[in-house]
């Protein structure tokens, strides 16, 4: 199974998660289409390593994407939960009281 | 050259007086008044003292000079120096900035900031007319708006912020083009003084070399482009036509004595600055131009006259009168004669003296009646003889009446524009010719108007001019008929420079 | 008596001087000085007039001098320019510059001619001055009155006496302006109600016709200076002859002229005949030729003094003046068109003059027909017979102007003539005064105005008999000279009929005018409008107001006049009797005066006004019948111009005795007979409602129609504004709140653009602006890949 | 270990404040902002100190490199000072600003600091993974900051729209990143650049020559996270509504600290892929169509940033487009692909340091009197309150660029790299763009000074109108002397050893 087949899933991922940003209602969902993206981009760099003659660089990055990605994620949750409250709706849209 | 650092003295000066007022209780108005008297006076003095006594008017090289870097990084330096175009309109400039002084002592409303506002514009005005370097050139141009915008926009008429932000936004438009011109001559030429740059362009040196793509810019040549971004930003000062239509309303809008400095200085900064750092820095182009800038020249002068003829607003008309009489200034440059520049020069100072006067002479009016109807007024004279000779002087100086300083400059322009090598000329003297008859007609129709025929009751019990008003307009209007009768006091001076100027506009590049 | 420059320059000098002294003073003080100060003009006048006098007669006897005994016309050869005796005044450049083409310099040029006007001007100055002190008592302006014509009497001077065009041109503008002055005297004294109105616009209107001519004049002045510069720049030959050439002074523009025109073999260069075209426009200006004599008539609104002084004796003669000036640059073909121009006014006016009724418009009218037979005169090489006709007029004409001035005066300021009548008994002297020069006016022998008259006539023989100078153009001259001449005689003693003779009118007694009056009304106000655009609505309550004004004034019968009148009119009837022609001068022809020789034309000769050369030179275009006085071409010419003359001055003061005297009920007759053409003449032939129509309106509505484009196009940043200003309505008004806000129009319009589009995006819909994004993104991939 | 010293003590500050804030629950916390600012202070020094000793080693002294990954150059430093001195103003705003007090504002100083750490490893590093931490350190403290009105709607909202565009930006990057990596086999930016294309890591010259559309999309991919951060169109449509939702004094922190701290990793990435010495002639090359890339966003931005600002009825959102506009400006310094490009770029980040800051102290200053950001609650405020608004004229005037001030110095710098870069017509673009933002700048001096003098009495706050005095002096100051902070910005460009690329 060669490279392109990672690339191409990590791929279909990045773009399932962007997708997601855009469309879904929900902002879970938004949150969960930011945590695809930033798989496929842990997929590329366990991958390219890998293909690369084992460099350790993109297996690091990874990890470290990993521990973004929570903390990120924490921070975020905290935020939706106090509009949740605000708002009493966790579609995104409701929340537009800033705009031209 | 100058041991004694004159020019600088002159400038600064007010900025000093600025300072000082600054420091002064808001409530003291007597002192408000005496500091920023005295700080407009001494640069008059000084100017005087150097247009008679100092200045030496048989060269046409910069004297005066002082020169010492400023901005080394940018190879910027503070440059500023003198010569026979300049001198006369410095001294103008501290001539009207001093009586702006008095004419502006009816302000009520925050006076302290008004004359800070004053002298702090003092010193734009004479930094641009005594700086040779560029940067320092437009340094001095931009610092002269934002006093202005405030002078118009605080204390001006009902409209004032419309008048105030059109007067900024057209000014600014023309000087961020010159900007872009003003850099590019300093990429190509490494430097910024402007005679440096002359010297460059009348070996033909300036052609743009040194930057990428030779210069050309949107598909111009960079002659072309420089010229032109150069020229609009100084068109919009004077202003010419297209750009005028900020003019009128800034006037009507403008106090009394911001109209005065506005009419009598400013504009004469877009004419100076043509002929000191627009047209000697590509010669050629300007030589290829000359017949559309004579043509915008003498559209100005007739259709200025002709919406000035229309006006029923006595200021409006008179901001009109000054567009008419700014357009021969351009024809005159256009001429690319002698005599078209000691018109156009001539014509500059004697505009100068005469619409300043002729803006005091509707402030006269406008206190006491607090509207400028023409047709709400008639048979003043009746009751204010003074006002009415007065006016009647500078009208008539206004329309170039032999005897008056006006003819001169009018006279020798348009006969600078008739020996003109191109022949279309005599055309564009005849079209003038018809902006003369005009100009008659309109100060005629409006000294009609307002003085002459039936006293309107209300007006039975106006005043004639105080001492005050006789004080601001008597020395503008005895100008008017000395340089009328002795033309010299200003040929003589500027003759050098003049003559060098047009023999390298007319041969150079 | 010879002229010597050390002692009479200065004089000259201080000719100059005291007017515009009077002047300075008169401003200053004026108000407070005694008796307004009216004196101290006067006086100085006084001392001008004897000293210009005094040098006139030195002039005069030195031209007897040269004449000696035995030969008659002895060119006499004085033409004394101050820059020649050291006095001369740097104008444009005090050092830089001296002289040479590139500076102005000004001087004297005191040479017969300026001699005769010199003294000429001198003399009805004073006059008017003095005649001004009883007319003008109890005016509200008493004093600045006095100053104004001070100044203008300098101007005059001034200009007589300036030996470079530019320098006349500037006093010939001063006039202008103190003329503009005058005529506006009572614009401000609501004590007269309907001068004050008239005057205003009169005064304006005479500024603005005559600164026409003016601004022709000036191109004139533009082509010979620069032709002239050319020319000497480029021909050596040329500079060898006049090294220190200024091409301004009169003296260096004959000779440069004369070796320019020899050069070209004799022919005139084109620009030669442009120059004299636009030269003549100056003319056509002041001098009130046709078609731009329009402004003369109304300039009656001005006080009579000034009407005799200015618009009669000096400033309208000024024009002639100039012509003198010019006519060795005059090319044939500018002279021809001078003779139609000139003959044309003479008629035309002389037939309004006819049917007019304000005493003061008969004479308005007659002015510029005078002056058209002056120009006439000049056009056909008459050179000495139209300044003699100057010189002489100047005289009469102001007496007379006087004279009438007294009259209304004597009838409480009536000018109505249908209103006065047998006015002979009450004031006498004015009556004598009046008749004499009525009689030289109508060209009466022994009289001045005869001996002008005749040589112009002569003038137009000669061109007519001479093979050489033949055509239609000496014949149309002629003939309507000769008409307009037997006009003269009619109109003026008809005038005298109707002022003088009959019983008194003004109290509306038993007078055979009622009808007429109800009519037309009466006159004094002009039947034209008086606003720039129409007028005959104005005219109709001016009227009314003439009407109230006339009836107002009247009662008491007339008297005569305070001293100063008529010592004033006095001086001038004497003048107008004698003007031209002093037997003193040459008592050997006191026996058959016609075929003496009026010492004005020993004076003026073409070779005394400009010199030897150049004289010989000019007289080349002239036929020899009228500059030699013995070929027999003279002699015919002569003998069939005093016939003429004497015919058609007789028919004319028959004619007006018959209808005013014998048979009054004809005029109306005739004038109801005439009808249409009648009421053509009546209205001055429309011209000045064809002016009005096709220049003072379109001026008008053109300035309206660029005011509007100025506010709405080139301000709303071009046609784009005034566009959408009718498309979208709702645009409009935001556009519109902002402006008031302080937005710059074309500011507004972008960001309204623009600013709408980027708002759509601005949602603030989280998604969509991610959305947005990556779209964005994509565009910019796409555009690295593609580019 | 020194050479990392201001990370240290930064840290630490963080640590200490955050415990002390813990410790000294619900008492008035101003000296937890006096700790920092002191704290600050200390950093400050030792910045100063390294900056020193790399001057006095010759302005292009080596880069020091720390474990492979930190770089201690000029470059950084100029931008970490720059960090201090904006975290120390919004400090100083926190304090000045009395409606802070009702919110616990312990944890404010806390993100700050730990936003000012993202910064600092950010600013310092070639490794893009470091880089990648220090964003986000960055990015989250900048959440909940604009969230830290917890009871308002608005702050709420704005951190929401924050979070989730942050976040998406950041996986975009970090995908580009993976891109990256994957083509060049290194996540070293020097290497990137510098690699032949023999042996891993090939570095990107090679691939432009097999695969050059991925690598298009890959930078592309990066750029965004930069753009985002930055607020370059399109990635802009954060800014307004964040801008006004979050606190003003967070307002502040984004659009001067954050803003510089995307400009520097922009400037340095872009600099050490395309401009570094021994890049490759194609990859010089591809760095003219990055160029013009940047140019084109660049144009479109400050357009975009002025027009919206022109209509806008809030001061605050009105500074949020202009913010917006000036890295449009700033942007420009990019595009021309020069050293002198960017020093004017850093030169212009100065200016926009001391004019910006001005704005926004001026805006807290009367939300402070009249409670509203509205630009008409302003009218006839000028004579009350003379000296702030004096010197908000000289912001407004330098902020429109206009002599004497700094930022008429900034871009008149960038004017003359854009054409001497041959982009003339950018130029002109920004040109007029200051002619159009003349216009919405100067409506608050018209509503200042143009007006009748308000009624309302204003209470005075002496810090706030001292340091908006002094940064007054310093825009106008540094106008008409500009040698320093010219000096500056030069080093700071040099120690990234940067070629001019071929034109």
């Amino acid at each position: 199974m060669g490279l392109e087949a990672y690339v191409a899933v990590s791929a279909g991922l990045f773009a399932l998660g962007i997708i997601a940003i855009i469309v879904r209602r929900n902002v879970l969902y938004v949150l969960m289409g930011i945590e695809m993206i930033l798989n496929a981009a842990n997929i590329n760099f366990v991958a390219f390593s890998h293909f690369q003659g084992d460099s350790l660089d993109g297996r690091m990055f990874a990890i470290f994407t990993i521990i973004l990605a929570a903390a990120e994620a924490a921070v975020a949750l905290a935020i939706v939960l106090n509009v949740f409250h605000l708002y009493d709706s966790i579609k995104p849209s409701d929340a537009d009281l800033l705009r031209e | 050259m100058a041991e004694f650092p004159l020019l600088s003295w002159i400038t600064f000066i007010p900025l000093i007086g600025m300072a000082l007022l600054l420091l002064v209780p808001k409530n003291n108005k007597t002192a408000i008044k005496a500091v920023s008297l005295v700080a407009t006076a001494i640069p008059l003095v000084l100017a005087t003292w150097l247009y008679f006594g100092l200045f030496d008017k048989t060269t046409a090289d910069l004297q005066w000079k002082e020169r010492v870097d400023w901005i080394p990084l940018m190879k910027i330096q503070y440059f500023i120096g003198i010569d026979g175009l300049s001198l006369s309109l410095v001294w103008l400039t501290t001539l009207l900035l001093f009586l702006a002084v008095p004419l502006s002592f009816s302000i009520s409303k925050t006076p302290k900031a008004f004359f800070a506002l004053l002298l702090l514009l003092e010193v734009g005005i004479l930094g641009v007319f005594v700086s040779q370097d560029y940067f320092l050139f437009y340094v001095f141009w931009e610092i002269m708006l934002l006093p202005m915008y405030f002078l118009i926009g605080i204390w001006g008429g009902p409209r004032r912020e419309y008048a105030a932000i059109k007067f900024f936004l057209y000014t600014l438009a023309g000087s961020v083009l010159m900007l872009v011109a003003v850099i590019a001559l300093r990429i190509d030429t490494g430097s910024f003084s402007i005679p440096y740059m002359m010297d460059l362009a009348g070996q033909g040196l300036l052609t743009g070399a040194n930057l990428p793509g030779g210069g050309e810019l949107l598909g111009m040549e960079f002659g072309t482009w420089i010229f032109w971004f150069l020229f609009v930003g100084f068109a919009i000062k004077v202003p010419v036509f297209p750009f005028h239509t900020w003019l009128p309303d800034a006037h009507v809008q403008a106090p009394t004595s911001i109209s005065v400095i506005l009419a009598g200085i400013l504009l004469k900064l877009g004419g100076y600055g043509m002929i000191r750092a627009c047209f000697p820095l590509v010669p050629e182009t300007f030589r290829e131009n000359c017949s559309v800038l004579a043509i915008l020249g003498v559209i100005s002068i007739v259709y200025g006259a002709y919406v000035a003829l229309g006006q029923t607003d006595f200021k409006r008309m008179v901001a009109y009168s000054s567009v008419s009489h700014m357009g021969y200034v351009l024809l005159g440059f256009a001429a690319l004669t002698e005599w078209g520049y000691y018109g156009a020069a001539t014509q500059m100072f004697n505009h100068g003296t005469s619409s300043a006067v002729m803006f005091m002479v509707v402030g006269v009016i406008y206190d006491r009646a607090h509207h400028r109807d023409l047709n709400g007024f008639g048979g003043i004279a009746q009751v204010m003889p003074r006002y009415w000779a007065m006016t009647t002087l500078c009208f008539f100086a206004a329309m170039g009446l032999p005897g008056l300083a006006g003819f001169i400059s009018e006279a020798l322009t348009l006969y600078g524009a008739f020996i003109a090598d191109d022949p279309t000329f005599k055309i564009y003297v005849f079209i003038s010719m018809m902006g003369l008859v005009l100009t008659a007609a309109f100060l005629l129709y409006a000294i009609q108007r307002v003085f002459l025929g039936d006293l309107n009751e209300k007006y039975k019990d106006y005043k004639d001019m105080s001492g005050r008003e006789i004080f601001c307009q008597a020395p503008l209007l005895f100008l008017c008929v000395l340089l009328g009768v002795f033309p010299y006091l200003l040929l003589d001076w500027m003759e050098p420079s003049v003559v060098q100027l047009v023999e390298f506009l007319a041969t150079q590049g | 008596m010879e002229f010597n420059p050390e002692v009479d320059f200065p004089l000259l000098m201080a000719v100059l001087a005291i007017p515009v002294t009077a002047f300075i003073l008169q401003i200053a003080f004026g108000k407070k000085l005694p008796r307004q100060g009216d004196w101290l003009p006067t006086t100085g006048m006084f001392g001008v007039m004897c000293i210009t006098v005094y040098l006139a007669f030195k002039a005069i006897t030195a031209a007897y001098h040269t004449g000696g005994d035995g030969e008659e016309h002895a060119a006499l050869d004085f033409l004394w320019s101050s820059p020649d005796a050291g006095f001369q005044f740097k104008w444009l450049f005090d050092s830089a510059k001296d002289a040479g083409p590139l500076n102005v310099v000004a001087g004297i040029l005191y040479d017969p001619l300026g001699a005769v006007m010199l003294a000429v001007v001198g003399i009805v100055c004073f006059c008017v001055h003095l005649f001004s002190m009883g007319y003008m008592a109890g005016d509200r302006r008493y004093h600045i009155f006095f100053a104004n014509i001070s100044l203008f009497s300098f101007a005059m001077l001034g200009l007589v006496l300036s030996d470079n065009i530019l320098f006349l041109f500037i006093f010939w503008e001063i006039m202008g302006l103190m003329s503009y002055q005058l005529i506006g005297h009572f614009s401000q004294d609501p004590s007269v109600p309907f001068f004050h109105k008239w005057a205003t616009w009169a005064s304006k209107k005479a500024f603005l016709t005559t600164r026409i001519g003016d601004c022709l004049l000036f191109v004139g002045l533009f082509i010979f200076y620069r032709n002239f510069n050319l020319a000497w720049e480029a021909s050596a030959t040329l500079q060898q002859a006049m090294p220190d050439f200024q091409p301004l002074l009169f003296t260096d523009m004959w000779e440069m002229g004369r070796l320019i025109v020899a050069q070209n073999g004799g022919e005139f260069p084109a620009w030669m005949t442009l120059g004299g075209l636009c030269a003549f426009g100056g003319t056509i200006g002041k001098s009130a030729q046709f078609p731009l004599h329009i402004w003369l008539p109304d300039a009656m609104a001005g006080p009579t003094p000034v009407s005799a002084m200015i618009h009669a004796a000096t400033m309208v003669a000024a024009g002639v003046f100039l012509l003198g000036r010019m006519y060795p640059l005059m090319s044939p073909e500018v002279l021809n068109v001078v003779t139609v121009i000139g003959a044309i006014t003479a008629l035309f006016a002389a037939t309004i003059g006819m049917v007019v009724y304000d005493l003061k418009a008969v004479l308005a009218y007659s002015t510029i027909s005078q002056l058209g037979f002056m120009v006439t005169a000049v056009g056909l090489g008459g050179l000495t017979a139209g300044m003699f006709h100057m010189v002489t007029h100047a005289f009469f004409k102001a007496c007379l102007f006087l004279s009438a001035g007294s009259v209304i005066h004597g009838c409480h300021h009536v000018q109505d003539m249908r209103l006065m009548g047998g006015v002979r008994k009450y004031m006498p002297i004015t009556f004598v005064c009046m008749l004499v020069c009525t009689l030289a006016i109508a060209g009466v022998p022994f009289f001045s105005g005869f001996y002008s008259k005749d040589m112009i006539i002569l003038a137009g023989w000669a061109g007519v008999l001479d093979p050489a100078h033949g055509g239609w153009i000496p014949a149309f001259a002629l003939a309507s000279l000769a008409i307009a001449a037997m006009m003269t005689a009619f109109y003026m003693f008809r005038l005298i009929f109707m002022t003088f003779f009959g019983e008194y009118r003004g109290n509306q007694k038993q007078h055979m005018y009622t009808e007429q009056i109800a009519l037309e009304g009466l006159e004094g106000p002009p039947l034209h409008g008086h606003d720039d655009d129409h007028g005959d609505d104005h005219g109709h309550d001016d009227h009314s107001d003439a009407d109230h004004h006339g009836h107002d004034d009247h009662g008491g019968t007339p008297h005569e006049s305070p001293w100063p009148i008529v010592v004033a009119i006095s001086i001038l009837a004497f003048l107008g009797m004698f003007g031209g022609h002093f037997w003193l001068a040459d008592p050997g022809h006191l026996i058959h005066p016609t075929h003496s020789e009026p010492w004005f034309t020993k004076l003026a000769t073409p070779e005394s006004m400009y010199g030897p050369e150049v004289g010989a030179w000019a007289t080349t275009k002239i036929s020899e019948g009228i500059h030699n006085h013995d070929s027999d071409l003279a002699h015919s010419s002569h003998a069939y111009a005093v016939g003429l003359s004497l015919t058609v001055a007789s028919l004319g003061i028959l004619l007006a005795w018959f209808l005013y005297v014998r048979r009054r009920d004809l005029p109306n007759v005739i004038a109801t007979k005439l009808g249409p053409i009648y009421t053509l003449v009546r209205r001055r032939y429309f011209i000045d409602e064809i002016a009005t129509a096709c220049f003072i309106k379109p001026t008008m509505q053109l300035c309206t129609v660029f005011k509007t484009i100025d506010e709405r196009i080139i301000d709303g940043f071009v046609l784009l504004n005034g566009a959408i200003h009718h498309k979208l309505a709702f645009f409009w008004t935001w556009i519109d709140k902002t402006v008031v806000d302080g937005l710059v129009n074309f500011v507004g319009l972008l960001s309204q653009a623009f600013g709408a589009a980027f708002r759509l995006l601005q949602t603030g819909r989280i998604q969509q602006y991610a959305a947005f994004a990556v779209g964005g993104g994509l565009l910019v991939a796409a555009w690295l890949i593609l580019s | 270990m020194g050479r990392i010293a201001p990370e240290i003590v930064l840290t630490l500050l963080s640590m200490v404040v955050l415990t002390w804030d813990l410790v000294t629950k619900g008492r008035d916390s101003r000296q937890v902002g006096y700790l920092s600012l002191a704290g600050l202070a200390i950093v400050g020094y030792l910045l100063i100190d390294q900056w020193n000793g790399l001057r006095n080693a010759g302005i292009s002294a080596e880069p020091t490199p720390v474990f492979a990954m930190m770089t201690i150059d000029t470059f950084g430093i100029f931008f970490k000072l720059f960090t201090v001195g904006s975290l120390a103003a919004v400090m100083l705003f926190v304090l000045s600003d009395k409606r802070e007090r009702k919110h616990g504002v312990g944890e404010y100083y806390f993100l700050l600091l730990g936003a000012g750490i993202g910064i600092f490893f950010m600013v310092s590093t070639s490794n893009l993974l470091l880089l990648m931490l220090g964003l986000e350190l960055l990015s989250l403290a900048s959440y909940s900051l604009s969230g830290f009105h917890k009871s308002e709607k608005r702050s709420a909202e704005a951190s929401l729209k924050y979070v989730i565009f942050g976040g998406l930006s950041a996986g975009i990057m970090l995908y580009g990143i993976s891109l990256l990596y994957g083509l060049t086999g290194t996540i070293d930016l020097i290497e990137m650049g510098t690699g032949d294309g023999t042996s891993w890591p090939v570095g990107l010259a090679a691939q432009f020559a097999y695969n050059p559309a991925p690598v298009a999309i890959a930078i592309v991919l990066i750029f965004a996270g930069f753009a985002y951060k930055v607020s370059v169109v399109p990635f802009h449509f954060w800014t307004p509504d964040v801008y006004e939702g979050a606190p003003t004094p967070v307002t502040t922190f984004l659009a001067v600290a954050s803003k510089a701290a995307g400009f520097a990793v922009l400037l340095r990435f872009v600099g050490l892929l395309f401009m570094a010495e021994g890049v490759d002639a194609t990859v010089a090359a591809y760095g003219d169509r990055i160029g013009m890339l940047l140019a084109i966003m660049a144009a479109i931005t400050m357009t975009l940033g002025n027009l919206s600002a022109l209509r806008q009825a809030s001061m605050k959102r009105m500074l949020a487009y202009s913010s917006i506009a000036h890295a449009g400006y700033v942007l420009m310094g990019l595009a021309v692909m020069t050293p002198e490009g960017f020093s004017a770029a850093m030169y212009y980040l100065g200016a926009y340091y001391l004019m910006n800051l001005g704005a926004f102290g001026f805006l807290l200053y009367f939300e402070g009197v009249t409670g509203s950001e509205e630009i008409d609650s302003l009218k006839g405020m000028g004579w009350k309150a003379p000296l702030v608004s004096i010197a908000m004229v000289a912001f407004l005037v330098s902020l429109t660029g206009l002599p004497p001030t700094v930022g008429f110095v900034g871009k008149y710098l960038l004017f003359v790299q854009g054409i001497e870069a041959g982009y003339g017509w950018l130029v002109i673009i920004a040109a007029l763009n200051s002619v159009v933002s003349l216009f919405y700048y100067f409506r608050i001096a018209k509503a200042l000074f143009l007006s009748e003098p308000a009624e309302r009495s204003v209470a005075p706050q002496p810090i706030l109108t001292g340091f908006l005095a002094i940064l007054a002096v310093g825009t106008i100051l540094f106008g008409i002397y500009t040698a320093p902070l010219q000096s500056w910005a030069d080093s700071g460009t040099a120690s990234l050893e940067l070629v001019n690329s071929a034109k």
